[in-house]
């Protein structure tokens, strides 16, 4: 991905999310306004082989790896058209085609999973890798540390991508967690690990190149924890427990506006060309809610299929 | 629990969350060795607001948010149950509960036969099963697992005041307990007594008396059977409900006793029908009465989608079990008397 | 099987471990996509010597001792027959598999349900079930929580033959399965296929056959009941005996038209009675065909020491079932035919 | 306990452990011959009112702990004399009176059990401290994790214990856990961690004594790892997988025989003295097997009593 590339991308998840936000009939979405140069600097470096996992708070990894945004959307409002029929939906959304292996919902659940699926690239001599991503939160659970251990000693093809956005629905990471830095938990096992800032979309990138560079090279996995901050509350339905001028601080560092002005300022990018890409994007994003909308649900008849 | 009906004497009325709140503050008070432990149940109250007041009432150190790791959370509320404490461990969904079944079960649950006596765990871990558009990993009913385990004991509240007067037994245990709410029952609201009570663990309720089937659910499918149940009334079957509320131990004797009265059981739950809650009401009934006419109705052999439509799909609702009851009945259906007494003795709001 | 019988034509005698190891050994074979991982499964060829020779055929990558870590095993095993592997992950205890429940049933058995087809994980958890005095934390039967589990098989063989042919079986299914063995089962051999065969899974098995009570069983209890089965024949009873096999698909059909022949059905397992493996056979063949004469026999309603006497005292052996059978058949009983025609058509070594 | 009481406890655990080995009537047991200054060195530095919780590789540190022998060894036999009755047996036995909180046999069960007793020792202000050991075996699994930062965070008064024989059953530390020293694990949540010589066990009584104090002072949890050898194989029933010159080397090295000496050396102890010692404990031994013997099995409604 470009520079331009990437900004892009920022900006499309941002709006498709905001799009999303207002509608109602999703039930509720987890979104990740704040923390979009987490995920589009990580996959600005995850090569088209490799496959990522992620959360719940999936829509701006599912987007930074190029899923398209009218069958995602469709997927997030349940309709047959969606990435896996409305079937899976937020929280479980997959393609594993275009190397995204899926997001789930369960916090710490992927993270063996995708220990499996690195196993299963090294068994079979792949040079791609496999990425997961998680949230502070996962930090907690014992998942990780077995599947750090397992990464370790078997050298898998893995890169652990802590999002920290420091928190965990209403929980501050630092009441939660003891580390002073989540990367220190790599450090027992030997694991390289690095503490990015993850509101700025190139320390990420180059922090997960040089990861995917080590682990690509076989010599084992990597861990980096970038550091975020999200925009909202929990989920789109999930009562907001920051004060008003605390949220205010926080929204001031968007990731966005911050690397807009950098490529303006370093003359990448003119204003002219903004405008242009914002409405490049809302028209995207428009057609992507016209066709979820004109789509139909899934038959009820979905609901026993690929069960066995 | 009465709906639009006005307020019982003695009673308040409260919404689910709140009946479980009160519970909590009022053992609290009473019992400075009651400590909640969960994710956001400290100045965030619980996902559905059930801890609501306490951390403002009793401070960090009684009402501690831990970080998301089930197993340390279960394994650390046995340590402290037999270090003498009385630990609420809130599980937000009864999925994760998985993750903490070794300390529960093969510590907590075990701890008073292997110590001799000598010592016990009483944990009580609440958590909320059941689908909301939560999709496949966020709307499971696991609780036949529990009811198999020696030395756990499991309830399953359906309205406000069972809420209340289970959670404050629960509280009083002498051993491992786990509560069980429902996603769907917190919008709800019903009468709960006024003055400070205690409910009883292992005794089920008749909501609704009936005559010519028995239909026993709990928790949310409790309002699905309420529903059912008059629907059938309108087609002159005469139902009767129970109100399973505590699933272990099981109170065998008032549904067989009504099995018996009606000859024919129903049972309805929300968690898959195999090796389910179900099939177990079923086995002892019979065991009890002998081979009676019987039939399960659950949730389809499927995950349960977060999408709505699918997720209503799977779920059992009233017309599946008005259909249930009418093929049971079978012949029977045809000859039943069109006006059949109905008692609606409480429940379901 | 054919216990002090000579070998049938075209087959060898095993041990059943030896029976476990022999299938692996084929499956690896003829594909080496199929990878063993686990606790001392390398070298020192697992607990029970089921995987001896394997490390030495076919070397560290394919098979993999791991470290303690249950939930990263079972995590491990989906990732890796989701990435096209076809993972056997050996849990030495089913006690143990509560610690790998999450990736097993939240990622694994839901995996195609939440990809619309796409994926699946095609996993096997072997894992050994059963009380033989290793105590409360070692003994457990849970194969009843992951019978309801949509998208998990479930099987459990009796003796050698379906040992192998299973687990060939298990290693070519399309989604993820446990294969549950018990520690008395190791020591007993019996006859195996000379060939290479692949059993059936979802196909129950009359090992004995008889006309007064059909008495089902799976893994070690099938010895159980066979040997209740003689004893109920000294009587006068005729017990026909079926082994399950398969407990995820179960096979109703076979077990329904025994009950409707006989007209009496008893159940026996190992693991806890309540929500367990006799209530859902029972449920199933009443919904089959319609209200019949039932019993279960399972252990106490307790955790099994590790203190032999109390085992014993726990778990169900041949007299309880004996003295159920007779208790079930009631008036029957003492109408009972003396001469039944007994057919012993094999199991049981 | 003075060093003679030390050598003493190592002597009676080798013998305990030794006269069990040989009887048949127990189905199997884990014994611990090579580890004792481990159970002895940390049982020297505890005190009274202090719990120890073990996996269940236990007879040193119930021996340790100062259980009786006599009825320590009625339960291992099953006898209703016993401690838990001859109900918990070998993997359980456990007696919370005398600082003996238990021994679970589900390896890395009892870490967050511990915590939760020390949140408990806490919570009531109680000065007294919770101990638990655990093997290496433990420290692949995620329980040991979550414990730690959950211990970490409380400040909880624990001392975690890791035993590291380096082993589990027949696989080696070093290709299950990818730390370079298993202390290290505790350190990303800056808890105070040491290795020490398990073989010398003043050494590890002395980490364990400094260990303690930083808990008992409230300064929260501590960590040590004892590197010690496991003389025997996994259990009394297990096949050995080390070969006679490797496990002749390592029985070489033997806790008791080498401290024998320093006290002789130092002159802390004559050799009539040992001899003195080692008959007494046969004795006691010989007593404890008498009793055992001599008691009744438990009642069978035992079964089904203390479930509920
Ligand atoms: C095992 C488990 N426990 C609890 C939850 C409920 N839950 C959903 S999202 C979430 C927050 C997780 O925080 P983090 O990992 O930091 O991710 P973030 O929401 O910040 O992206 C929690 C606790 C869950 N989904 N899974
Ligand atoms: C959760 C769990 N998995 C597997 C086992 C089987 N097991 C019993 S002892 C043991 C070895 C543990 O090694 P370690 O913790 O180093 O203790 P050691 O035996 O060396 O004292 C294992 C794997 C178990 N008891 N519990
Ligand atoms: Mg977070
Ligand atoms: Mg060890």
């Amino acid at each position: 991905m470009t520079p331009r590339q990437q900004l892009r991308t920022m900006k499309l998840i941002r709006a498709f999310e905001t799009a999303l936000a207002v509608r109602r009939d999703h039930g509720f979405q987890l979104l990740s306004s704040g923390e979009e140069a987490v995920a589009v600097g990580l996959c600005a470096a995850l090569g088209a082989a490799d496959q990522l996992l992620t959360g719940g708070r999936s829509i701006g990894f599912a987007l930074a790896r190029g899923l398209d945004p009218q069958r995602l959307l469709a997927e997030l409002l349940g309709k047959s058209t969606g990435l896996n029929g409305g079937v899976a939906g937020r929280g479980h959304v997959n393609d594993a085609a275009s190397g995204f292996f899926g997001a789930h919902a369960v916090v710490g659940g992927n993270l063996t999973i995708a220990a499996g699926l690195a196993l299963a690239r090294q068994l079979a001599g792949e040079k791609s890798i496999v990425a997961v991503a998680f949230g502070d939160g996962a930090c907690g659970s014992g998942a990780l540390h077995e599947a750090l251990n397992l990464a370790a000693i078997w050298r898998l093809p893995l890169v652990f991508v802590c999002n920290d956005n420091q928190l965990s629905v209403s929980t501050p990471r630092k009441y939660a967690l003891a580390p002073a830095h989540l990367a220190d938990l790599a450090r027992p096992y030997g694991i390289p690990a690095r503490t990015v800032d993850g509101m700025d979309v190139e320390a990420v990138a180059d922090a997960a190149r040089e990861a995917i560079e080590t682990v690509r090279s076989g010599r084992g996995p990597a861990f980096m924890e970038c550091l975020s901050l999200r925009f909202a509350s929990h989920s789109t339905t999930a009562r907001e427990t920051r004060s008003k001028p605390e949220l205010e601080a926080i929204r001031a560092r968007c990731p966005i506006r911050a690397f807009e002005a950098k490529l303006i300022a370093r003359g990448d990018l003119d204003p002219a060309q903004v405008t242009d890409l914002d409405l490049a994007i809302a028209a995207e994003i428009a057609a992507a809610a016209v066709f979820a909308d004109a789509s139909a649900p899934p038959r009820l008849d979905e609901a026993l299929a690929n069960v066995w | 629990m009465s709906g639009e009906k006005p307020g019982k004497p003695n009673t308040e009325r409260l919404f689910f969350r709140e009946a479980i709140a009160r519970a909590v503050r009022e053992e609290m008070r009473r019992n400075a060795r009651v400590i909640v432990l969960g994710q956001d149940v400290g100045a965030f109250g619980g996902s559905y607001r059930e801890f609501d007041g306490l951390f403002a009432e009793f401070g960090p150190a009684r009402v501690r948010d831990t970080p998301v790791a089930e197993n340390a959370m279960v394994g650390v509320g046995v340590g402290l149950a037999a270090g003498g404490f009385r630990p609420l461990v809130s599980i937000t969904y009864m999925d994760f509960l998985m993750l903490g079944l070794d300390p529960l079960f093969n510590y907590g649950a075990k701890l008073r036969f292997k110590s001799a006596g000598r010592m016990t765990a009483p944990l009580v871990v609440k958590t909320t099963a059941g689908a909301k558009g939560q999709g496949v990993a966020h709307s499971q009913c696991i609780e036949s697992w529990l009811m198999g385990v020696p030395g756990l004991k499991v309830v399953a509240p359906s309205n406000p005041a069972d809420a209340y007067l289970l959670m404050k037994a629960a509280l009083r245990e002498t051993g491992p307990l786990v509560y069980v709410d429902h996603k769907r029952l917190f919008p709800g609201a019903g009468d709960v007594p006024l003055d400070e009570e205690v409910g009883a663990i292992g005794v089920a309720q008749i909501l609704r008396a009936g005559t010519d089937v028995t239909l026993t659910a709990h928790s949310f499918m409790v309002r699905v059977a309420l529903e059912a149940a008059q629907r059938l009334a309108d087609d002159g079957i005469s139902c009767e409900v129970i109100d399973l509320r505590s699933l272990s131990p099981l109170d065998v004797e008032t549904i067989a006793r009504s099995a018996q009265r009606t000859g024919a059981l129903l049972t309805l739950e929300e968690g898959q029908l195999t090796c389910g809650v179900g099939a177990e009401v079923s086995a002892r009934v019979a065991e009890r009465i002998g081979p009676l006419r019987a039939a399960r109705v659950g949730p389809l052999p499927a995950p349960v989608s977060s999408n709505p439509l699918l997720e209503a799909a799977v779920v059992p609702d009233a017309g599946r079990v008005v259909a249930a009851a009418k093929a049971l009945l079978g012949a029977r259906f045809a000859a039943a008397a069109e006006d059949a007494i109905i008692t609606n003795e409480g429940g379901g709001d």
